[in-house]
């Protein structure tokens, strides 16, 4: 039986692989998982310079998920790859590292230092960050937009591009063709859904940045609905994420089109989701006699 | 190390209004130390979240953890109704606790506020110190002061006077012209600027355990931060994880 | 104790309706809830002639949610108007009925003929409808088809418009202003998100059509903060819906600047909901100590 | 009327692999009739929408009601771990039921496939008919065919041939030379078609129940219809309820 999957040249062991933001550096989860038995590990999201991030508190539940507002808080590139890297390497696991920035600059400038890291495969691109140019509109939720950090980014990139794409837009294929117009490698989503909670007592909002990205079991509909709009949208190869808690949810984003998947906010629920995953996704492979993982890719009927 | 396993209930009572009392049977016990707190997991699908409860208790034998925990939500309403023999999924231990050598043969307070108070309880019983213990409550329904009496001179503060001192924990240990070389406390954000101001006209170290919402409680979330003094050694800005840092700081490292 | 609420003029005698589709015509649910006792009834959609609807399954469940693509069945105006209102009109509550529509042409036909219907206090206007001149794209995903099916319609309309409003967009606000600009006398959000579900083991859709409209309380964080947004951009009265399960979930959406709420998927769940939500607005105005229901509008702090 | 309460679990058993037999208490036993169906609500809040199950029998008091079901999901696993003395919501009495007149002093076939046998069990019990009782299952694990000998003759049908004839139940009609002026069937699609098929051949009513994912169940979400050879009544599309109009129809009025 054979696990591996593919993602821009980049084979990878399984396609289980975690959620940027919810795994730190791998190194908070290494005491409950061994990282060497995941397909990758995506970093939390890196910029050129320290983010402080957003006032506490960052994180709410909701029914079947929860919202957060971090902030993007991160240590700088320079640490990432002075103490995160260097951790992250002595693991067989492939390394992701997701990059956010407030101008393309600051982007490039991160993609650039990392160019000189062979340990990292892939640079996973966050567009749902601030986009100080255009305003409070993040890249990721214009086409044009997105178009040219893509293109932009793929001039100063060694390695190759995931762009993850935001699911707060009106059309998802139209985001994915441009990402694959503008040279980009593959793409991930979903990003978090913005949402909102109050607290009806108190009469304030949960989160002190008022609104917050949704992730959870909640948005998984919505999530494989993108996936397999994407997919059939676009020839580039799909990381698939939104709400997947085991390994059914897993396959059916699988069956949907995607190559590989990310396990994000059940890793606060369950640490151990991710070799969970793997487990289940191979026991579904025996159970209906899949020889190989690839043939599970987009294979939904009608 | 840190693991999530099934804790079963070895028992259950209420303490008072919304407040409860449980011991879990879990290995757990064996490394936890006081200030440390562990999660717990509701059954109920529609939350997602693991709550965050401080140990109050560690039996002799360490086979199981004492929580005392207040009523706020579908987590903690569903946790209340466990009986003995029901399972629970636990994260522990989490937290670095109270660092107690630091009160080793001094003149202590330990200091609660609300449900600030239950960590102050293990913490009691480890200290090798002259222990003042100053508690501080709404009102007279008073809970854990009994257990708290058998290992220092026990102070209580309520906001309606309706027991001690009237007013809060502040105001006890002036009407009771106490003083301490170190301070170790838990409790609402208020109380604990209110004792940072005090540690600092006194020039005294106070270790301070903070409360913030969180998600992962392992410290890869970023979820549960507090803003430092100086550049924190891990986030490299000033934030420091309350979960894995904290939730003790010393009080003059924290912006509260 | 005042409960009352006034949309476009019409004031109902407590901020509590139901959302369209999911209490037919009344009359089914009037075996569980005295109608008298709802602010309004709003009825599920109907277009000029019968439509058949989408070919089963047309619903499946989701986490905390569920999908379904009923494909718009309804009877038609005609047997709306002479079985289904003089039905309604024996009941102390206000009548809204919801009009969907394949053209422009469609959509007018239907509102002229409830012009001579004075039972009739509202008209909501479903604008996620398949939109046969502009492809598959729905007159709600696009600002220009939103203006323009909101200015024609106001012109044969004899009853307030409210535009429901689908959440499928990048930005509900430039929706809402289109709206507004256009002549709306009121807005209605959210309408469903578009999800999907695959069976892994079967390896089909869970519904006919593929994809379906999500609802339930897993969508409400979502929700939430589109009314929120929505009543920070627009002075429109807004009617909010989604996911509302309880007088708490309710209240949040007031607090967020709706001045009504629909329930919609929880009528499945609980048909006693609606009344048992007016219930428990009541109850928490007395624990608060609000005498009138219009200063709970937009009161979240901050 | 229509009415959603709480009912209490009285006893539950296992019939075959993934079939349980549970009897509930419910007000609802007083106006059940045989053919109609009750909807079950699961505690687990990941769940949304009732689980529709027919009803098999009721007692002779009029004060419970009996349900066979097979474990489809994460509902009917939550379901089949209930004790007695447990409770569970339930809506009903949903449906049309059996015309049961329409079979009075006549030579009928019950006919019950797979999952689809429990509702005939009360129709059995009803029904002042010469009763054949045609019955499909997949293998030699059979369940209810004991409760219905009782009440007429019972012929098995098992795709893998190990108990009665080798094939469906139409197969073991055929092979048993068997003849009626009157069906009453409920079971999969497949074998609904061919009884529709037999049923116009022969030119005899048969009643059939229907089977849909629901979402409402009381006729309102328009989620269960099926299509008519005529323009329905209520839809005024060739659309029928199945939760309302049926589940229960006359096998011509129906397109399956």
């Amino acid at each position: 039986m054979n696990l591996k999957t593919t993602i821009a040249g980049v084979t990878l062991q399984n396609p289980v692989m975690t959620a940027s933001g919810t795994f730190g550096s791998g190194m908070e989860y290494s005491e409950f998982v061994d990282l060497n038995r995941l397909g990758a590990v995506v970093t939390k999201g890196v910029a050129n310079v320290p983010w402080q991030g957003n006032p506490t508190p960052r994180v709410a539940e909701v029914y079947g998920g929860m919202l957060n507002a971090i902030g993007l808080q991160n240590p700088g590139i320079d640490v990432l790859m002075e103490r995160d890297i260097p951790f992250l390497r002595q693991y067989n696991t492939k390394i992701i590292v997701n990059v956010c920035g407030k101008t393309v600059e600051d982007y490039i400038e991160v993609v650039e230092k990392l160019g000189d890291e062979p340990a990292v495969a892939l640079l996973e691109i966050n567009v749902s960050c601030p986009n100080v140019k255009e305003g409070a509109i993040a890249f990721g939720q214009k086409a044009d937009a997105l178009y040219n950090i893509t293109s932009e980014l793929k001039k100063h990139a060694r390695q190759p591009l995931i762009m993850k794409l935001s699911p707060n837009v009106t059309d998802i294929t139209e985001m994915a063709k441009a990402a694959e117009a503008a040279g980009a490698d593959a793409l991930s989503l979903i990003n978090t859904l913005t949402g909102m909670k109050i607290d009806v007592h108190k009469r304030k909002f949960a989160i002190a940045n008022k609104t917050g990205g949704m992730s959870g079991p909640a948005i998984k509909p919505i999530a494989v609905r993108m996936v397999y709009q994407t997919a059939q949208a676009v020839k580039l190869p799909i990381i698939g994420m939104g709400g997947i808690a085991n390994a059914e949810d897993a396959i059916e984003f699988i069956l949907a089109g995607a190559s590989a998947v990310s396990i994000g906010a059940m890793n606060f629920v369950n640490p151990y989701s991710t070799i969970e995953i793997v487990k289940g996704i191979e026991d579904y492979m025996k159970k209906y006699k899949v020889e190989n993982f690839s043939d599970l890719i987009g294979a939904v009927e009608g | 190390m840190k693991q999530k396993q099934t804790a079963t209930v070895r028992s259950q009572r209420q303490l008072a209004a919304q407040i409860f009392d449980m011991w879990i049977e879990t290995e757990l016990a064996g490394e936890a130390a006081p200030g440390q707190f562990i999660c717990l997991y509701p059954k109920d699908k529609s939350t997602l979240l693991p709550r965050p409860i401080s140990i109050c208790e560690i039996n002799e034998e360490r086979t199981a953890l004492r929580i005392v925990y207040r009523i706020t939500g579908k987590g903690t309403t569903e946790f209340s109704v466990y009986k003995q023999g029901d399972t629970v999924s636990v994260l522990g231990n989490l937290g670095n606790g109270f660092p107690v050598a630091k009160g080793k043969e001094k003149r202590v307070f330990l200091i609660g506020g609300g449900i600030g108070i239950p960590p102050m309880l293990q913490l009691a019983k480890e200290l090798q110190a002259q222990k003042q213990i100053v508690l501080g409550y709404r009102s007279n329904e008073l809970f854990l002061h009994n257990d708290l009496e058998r290992y220092g001179q026990v102070y209580v503060a309520t906001e309606d006077g309706s027991a001690g001192t009237k007013g809060n924990v502040m105001d006890a240990i002036r009407e009771n012209g106490l003083d301490a070389d170190v301070i170790f406390a838990c409790g609402p954000m208020p109380m604990l600027r209110a004792i940072k101001r005090y540690a600092e006209e006194k020039k005294i170290p106070a270790y301070i355990s903070l409360e913030e919402h969180m998600a992962c409680g392992v410290g890869a979330c970023l979820g549960c931060v507090v803003k430092t003094k100086e550049v924190d050694h891990h986030s490299n800005v000033h934030n420091a994880r309350i979960c894995t840092d904290g939730p003790v700081f010393e009080a003059g490292e924290v912006e509260i």
